[in-house]
């Protein structure tokens, strides 16, 4: 299935429209979208620190997604980096 | 938030078109029955971690952030029963120094209610809901901060 | 206090002739160097102890509820530290129900410096300040409150 | 010497002055004076609870005066009834 990744934060540095859209499997899980954008990155954005994508999240447009979840039905979630509101 | 509609109040502010109002927080969380309001305003910093800062730009995943903020609510209204009112509002875009970044307001019958629902309400907007600043110092340069994980296991690792 | 005169404001607001100022008192506190400000305001409620309440009139020993607020203010400045600016002000006179009897703010770096300075300075308000408060009752009765005792071995026996 | 007590709060419904003028001793302490202004209230002030009486303090205008205290030298001193600010 093809999915969109909304990017914020410090990722938004890496890719001017900070977003990306990936192939994955049909029944991919949160961590195997997580397994994609990483490779995604490394092939693509130059500079990108793994370990900020460590540290970041999936969510939907409702709630933060734990990696064993699969992914929303229609395939559009937000990748969080460390939050600093307030 | 359907049966406390007329209790919680959220707003993104995008600084181009609006600026927070802590006055007008202080009036929605207000109500005769209550004696107590207790408020938390955030502004902007002139320095941070020994750098001069100039402005700050925050960028924020709006619908998440407004689904935090209710998620937020309900567990101040477990935490101090249903007789209280709420407001939350945070900026959105480019700040200078000085600027209103996030307005929080309790209202409940008595001072101590007020109090803990503020506190854990700016605990939530600080390290869960999906906000994030970039500061922009004196010398040119802008850096994202450090913030939060929101990752299971990484749960307020910072602060 | 001669040495934070810029860094406190105690008002006693006679209603005759002045409103208490919750945007004033957020103005006063800010500082370029402060991210936080932590505020509580108290209102006139409407009804107390299951009675309806219709006014207050608070009675206030001048001098020496300022000698109370400076005081309460340098053991907040022992509590968080000097990087602290402080407002309390307090109405006196009849008020009606969703009036303001109290405004404290409390600006510094930090928020959690904030809100322990702004609770530590309500509680003095509340526990130590000679101030009084009658309540007036629908039915036209009135009631001096029952308070907190000032004498020695009496510290805090009331809320 | 003559001492000038202002009465405050549940206290100032006792005389519309909200004041009482008493004598006591040159070397009087802060709990003489609790004791003359019992003996005064116990016999002008109809209604007097003197349970009131022993929960207040006695103050300078910068002060709260321990019982053991002299008086101020002026003389002057306020009678305050349990507080409730705020």
């Amino acid at each position: 299935m093809k999915i969109e990744l909304n990017l914020f934060g410090a990722l938004r540095q890496y890719t001017p429209a900070a977003a990306v859209t990936l192939e994955v499997a049909d029944d991919a899980r949160v961590a195997d979208v997580r397994t994609a954008l990483r490779a995604h990155a490394e092939a693509y954005w130059p500079g990108f620190h793994s370990g900020l994508l460590a540290r970041s999240a999936f969510a939907s447009e409702t709630t933060v997604l734990r990696e064993g979840e699969p992914v929303p039905a229609d395939g559009r979630m937000a990748v969080l980096p460390p939050v600093s509101g307030g | 938030m359907d049966a406390h509609v007329d209790t919680v109040q959220f707003a993104i502010a995008d600084i181009a078109r609006h600026r927070l109002d802590p006055a007008a927080a202080l009036d929605f969380v207000s109500d005769p029955g209550f004696g107590g309001i207790a408020m938390f305003v955030g502004k902007v910093r002139a320095q941070n971690l020994g750098r001069e800062v100039v402005g700050v730009s925050y960028d924020m995943f709006d619908p998440l952030a407004l689904a935090v903020f209710a998620q937020a609510a309900e567990e101040a209204r477990a935490l101090v029963g249903p007789r209280l009112k709420l407001h939350v509002s945070h900026a959105k875009g480019r700040l200078g120094v000085g600027d209103l970044a996030v307005v929080v307001a309790a209202g409940t019958p008595h001072r101590d209610e007020a109090f803990r629902a503020c506190r854990l309400m700016i605990e939530k907007v600080k390290h869960q809901a999906p906000i994030w600043k970039q500061e922009h110092y004196l010398d040119g340069d802008s850096v994202w901060s450090e913030g939060c994980s929101l990752c299971e296991g990484h749960a307020h690792d910072h602060d």
